[in-house]
């Protein structure tokens, strides 16, 4: 377990794993080979950041380069998720949703229960989410709660390269349809892997940080932000549990009750907007299911409810960052019983 | 397949014959049922239209695939969905073909290639050429591969989804056909209006593709046009457009009072471009077949559809131990 | 204001209205006249369920057919809102969101906050919303939460005839893109409606029934059943003090405070699925602003995380009813301080 | 417009020249400065295609509009944006087209009609349908009409988006003109592979759109063309498809290898295809203008960029105070 590697080649690790295993398993988008029908080097790009970089000289005709055309390619990764295959469609950005949130949320999510549980879509549909990287309102944004919000469509969003490898092999082999975010500004971020294979299951968050003071919920580079909080937090005397929730659908809320139980306060972090997004849900599945152990106000961070900002200046104030974490529990610190 | 002038045998037509009828025989007695009240929700029914269902299905096995649309029924049965199971669907009850859950808009049977019926304009599309990409895969070299056909109404052709969809079958190289079943209209709006070019031969064209015409009331003009598209597709030739020129016999949905239509257009087209007249005409007229023989067929459809009324009525409602089955509810 | 008329009825003399009124109003959508292109009667359909029925006799060529292509249209419309008209786009029903949402959440959201605030975007968006008519999965969701999860849009959806004239002028004058929901269920629903021209201002929710016990927070159809479950209660002696949102983006929490400060119980009603609804941010945002005045858990009434079923006998269950909802207010009434 | 054989004075032709030029040394100058990490974001040039976005736009006013795509900067400056607003933008900063808050893929300037830079494949067309439709409704009884046009790339003409508006455009009869910018790649992918058809001309055709195809390097042939197309639609002759073929000096967006381009392919094209250096030839050639008159405007165009540059650095960044503004926030 000592190899480090980056999110970005745990994801091009998952992938190439799971099209050795598996012949069923195929993959498309656009540029995610690069160079078809040009003159030049095939293989070129890899992807738009280079995270399928060499799976086609291993694979082959089994990695398709795709017209500009989301909505037939994505809902052609469904349909043949529905006769047999296992795709794995990359849809480069996630705020490209809009042009094909159709074929996934009326598709794909519903087959199974429409269809009288006698469909199954193991399709996946990755993504990079999220802010930081300067590319203004439309390649920037998180939506993990407009996804979560359709039942029949699981949600995936690591934080590590370990949980990415386990996570990607396990949407893969999942018989549902899967979206899988990827985190553009982790796609650097290095962490142990194991060359093997491996899962790690839906629907199981993960403490990455023991504490009894308060329990800061996140995900995604979130929980970066939430372990800096806790570190500053720590100096002053205050121990932050750090819950990781991997999957945001399923969702393992136990792990976030027992937490609360024990600590009696509790931050949700997310960098989606403010509105109806996975903070609000988790916030109030506690407020419901876990009132009688809060000591204080539940405490929410997210961006404010604008567009994602272009200028650094303003896209920098613009994301949830430790300190406003460790602001936010300190304030329920303060209040309530002790 | 000798001694007449058809493409297919004397039991190959009365097998036609029997699958048009019964799709008129279905969806003449839903409209009958709908009008009572019996039948929850939207209904959209296919009579009219059932030459070009028919015509193209005998072409296909199994393991040919299909996407189909809201006016689905006609292509389910053609495709050899359980009649019995699709009343119970329609009827909302358990053992319809979806449980129950679905309804006439959402009709599906993956054994039988039935991709589903969709509530949706245009989506099917992208299912259809996922479909033929599992096909072209699955296929063994050198031999003749599955394909898959995906339905579009006349107005659902001008939606994103499926002129993406011409383009990547055409990129890909795909075996997929479109059938665009060209009935006119798209609810109460007319073709001519929402559809800005003349031909789809044109608008196929302008995807690389090849296109061809035919009156979709004829059957055996549909037969040949759709076993000439299929077989190039099976056989690596890429993916067309098939045209159906068609009418449909009800409104849009149960319930369209069709004030759009011009004066005396409903009694013309039953009474001239009603496609099983037509090829009940040609069939008897060639004295393949006798009055007698579609008589006793008619007959025995009839009884199979009171059968499915009978079943579908009888049959169980859904309890709220359904209710949360099949999705992953867990949260 | 002795007259009474339909919500359908109301929205198409709110329409007639501002048309009038004002020369840059102008509608478009499939079959909002009807018979376009055809032989026989223009102006045949009027809409789906006939809600724009006559207006197209009255106002012409400013009511337009369109074809299916719901991209093209509800951009256009978009379009035309950048360059001085006051579009109002009809998509048929909600769910149909899935084919246009980029031109709706990345474009017309974004225009004002993405280009500095030089840009104003007076695009009404009508859609269908709800479940009970026994459409189905593609044909009945809420889908509400998508909508005001997207910062830059207003999302509206009223309750009777009176709000939804009101809310609809507002609308049309509003300067922001509107996502104006109307429940398909309610078109039918009667109530005292002046003819003079008004507006119901965004941001104000109403408080539809004085109660001391318990607040119960809804909106659209859901106002009726929580008003029906306040019925049951106040035979037990609970009364229930009902909340209709009637918008949602803006969202007015303060009357939702204060009703929790006097009650100290909260139940949130919610037609749409259960994560990351409405449901669970009025929660979170009670849970963090006044929860000391919380005397017990929260509870949230919401269909469960299915698909909208068809069978009628799956429906009725799926949709939340008086009964699931007094039940809901007697679990939070039986916990916690008194 | 006498004495030479061009359809433009010898003023218009030395400010199509101005045009081109500030074009050309705004995006050379990006690319050096991207290089140097002072430019934050994605950044797609538009250096080799100025010939398109000029020869359009010199037949526009500020009444008429346009929706650009993410290679917006060329549409921006041809369409009169101002250069020191649009570098402040793409530096992040206060006084920019957008505050700051855009950036390169969202410059926007409605007073000049330039509907907005767009980072989505093929949303602009239907905002032009939008604008074209306002158009119609303002214009005057027998007058000519504004024109709304939209730009898409030869990959995003694949967008279902794009394609909807084709026919949407020519079922309302607006007057809109769609341009295909044919630079031969979407990203690292070929026009042939992604596009399935060879002419633009069929694919318009496919909804009833006449189309043309013009050397888009070839400033002159640009121009005429644009100028049929937009004086038919001025004249409520209905919507058109101009296709410019044209190549890019430059990486799909700055940091892009480039190693999907054939061996010399790069080298080719900036000698032999640059429409700067064939407009110049043709008007020097023709001794119209001299090179003395090119190189006093090329200097002066230098001393533009040049003081943008030094403005966008100066300015202010935004602050806490402005990441709220324009927008609703009220929940
Ligand atoms: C994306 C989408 N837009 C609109 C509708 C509503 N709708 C259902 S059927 C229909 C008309 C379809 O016309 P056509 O494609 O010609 O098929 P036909 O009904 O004539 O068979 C419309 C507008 C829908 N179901 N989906
Ligand atoms: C809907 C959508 N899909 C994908 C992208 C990512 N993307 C940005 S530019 C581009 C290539 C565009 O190629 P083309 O249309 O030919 O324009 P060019 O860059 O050559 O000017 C792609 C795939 C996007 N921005 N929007
Ligand atoms: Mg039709
Ligand atoms: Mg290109």
């Amino acid at each position: 377990m000592a190899r480090k590697i980056s999110m970005k080649l745990a994801i091009n690790e998952a992938i190439d794993q799971e099209m050795s295993r598996d012949p069923t398993v195929i993959m498309m988008g656009e540029d995610i080979v690069g160079g078809a029908g040009g003159e030049g080097e095939k293989d070129a790009w890899g992807g738009v950041l280079g995270v399928t970089k060499g799976l086609y000289a291993k694979h082959g005709d089994r990695l398709l380069d795709t017209p500009l055309s989301e909505s037939a390619y994505i809902g052609a990764a469904i349909g043949a998720a529905a006769c047999g295959m296992r795709p794995i469609a990359e849809l480069m950005f996630i705020d490209f949703m809009g042009v094909c949130f159709d074929q996934i949320f009326n598709q794909a999510a519903k087959f199974r229960y429409m269809f009288g549980g006698k469909a199954e879509t193991p399709v996946v549909i990755r993504a990079m989410v999220g802010a930081g990287f300067r590319a203004a309102a439309q390649h920037s944004q998180m939506l993990t709660p407009l996804f979560t919000h359709i039942p029949g469509l699981k949600v995936v969003c690591p934080s590590t390269p370990y949980d990415t490898k386990g996570l990607l092999i396990q949407s893969i082999r999942d018989n549902d349809p899967v979206i899988f975010c990827e985190h553009k500004n982790l796609y650097g971020f290095e962490g142990d892997v194991p060359e093997k294979s491996y899962t790690v299951p839906f629907g199981e968050a993960s403490v990455v940080r023991d504490g009894k003071d308060v329990s800061i919920v996140a995900y995604g580079l979130m929980v970066h932000r939430a372990l800096e909080a806790a570190a500053l937090l720590a100096k002053e005397g205050i121990e932050a549990e750090v819950i990781d929730l991997r999957t945001l659908s399923p969702l393992d809320i136990d792990t976030v009750l027992e937490s609360v139980e024990k600590t009696g306060r509790l931050v949700c972090v997310d960098e989606a907007s403010p509105r109806c997004n996975i903070a609000t849900d988790i916030s109030a599945q506690v407020a419901m299911q876990a009132f009688g152990a809060l000591k204080a106000q539940i405490e929410m961070v997210t961006p404010p409810h604008v567009p994602v900002p272009f200028s650094p200046a303003l896209e920098d104030l613009y994301i949830p960052g430790g300190p406003q974490i460790a602001d936010a529990a300190r304030r329920t610190m303060k209040k309530g019983k002790t | 397949m000798a001694d007449h002038p058809f493409p297919l045998s004397k039991d190959e037509l009365l097998a036609a014959y029997r699958r048009m009828r019964t799709i008129r025989e279905f969806e003449e007695r839903l409209h009958i049922d709908f009008g009572r009240g019996d039948i929850p929700g939207f209904v959209h029914l296919y009579a009219g239209e059932e030459a070009a269902a028919v015509g193209i299905m005998l072409h296909l096995h199994d393991g040919d695939r299909i996407a189909s649309t809201h006016r689905g029924h006609g292509h389910c049965i053609a495709k050899g969905v359980d009649v019995t199971a699709m009343m119970k669907e329609i009827y909302g009850k358990k053992g319809g073909s979806c449980e129950g859950k679905g309804g006439s808009m959402h009709i599906a049977d993956l054994s039988k290639g039935m991709m589903g019926a969709n509530g949706i304009l245009g989506a099917g599309a992208p299912l259809a050429c996922g479909a033929a990409l599992a096909a072209k895969y699955r296929a063994k070299k050198g031999q003749p591969s599955d394909v898959a056909i995906s339905f579009v109404g006349d107005g659902a052709s001008n939606q994103g989804t499926f002129l993406e969809s011409l383009n990547l079958a055409a990129v890909w190289d795909l075996p997929a056909i479109f059938v665009v079943e060209n009935n006119g209209y798209a609810e109460s709006t007319s073709r001519d209006y929402g559809t800005a070019v003349d031909s789809y031969v044109d608008r196929a064209a302008g995807f690389g593709l090849p296109g061809v015409t035919v009156d979709g009331t004829d059957f055996f003009a549909v037969y040949e046009a759709a076993g000439e598209v299929i077989r190039r597709a099976r056989e690596g030739g890429g993916p067309s457009l098939l045209e159906c020129k068609m009418v449909r016999f009800h409104g849009h949905f149960e319930g369209d009072a069709q004030t759009y239509r011009a004066k005396g257009e409903l009694e013309d087209i039953r009474a001239n471009r009603d496609c099983l007249s037509t090829f009940k005409a040609a069939i008897t007229g060639a004295k393949v077949v006798t009055d007698a023989e579609l008589q006793a067929i008619d007959h025995e459809v009839l009884g199979l559809i009171e059968r499915a009324v009978t079943a579908a009525k009888a049959a169980p409602l859904p309890t709220a131990a359904d209710l949360t089955t099949d999705v992953y509810v867990r949260y």
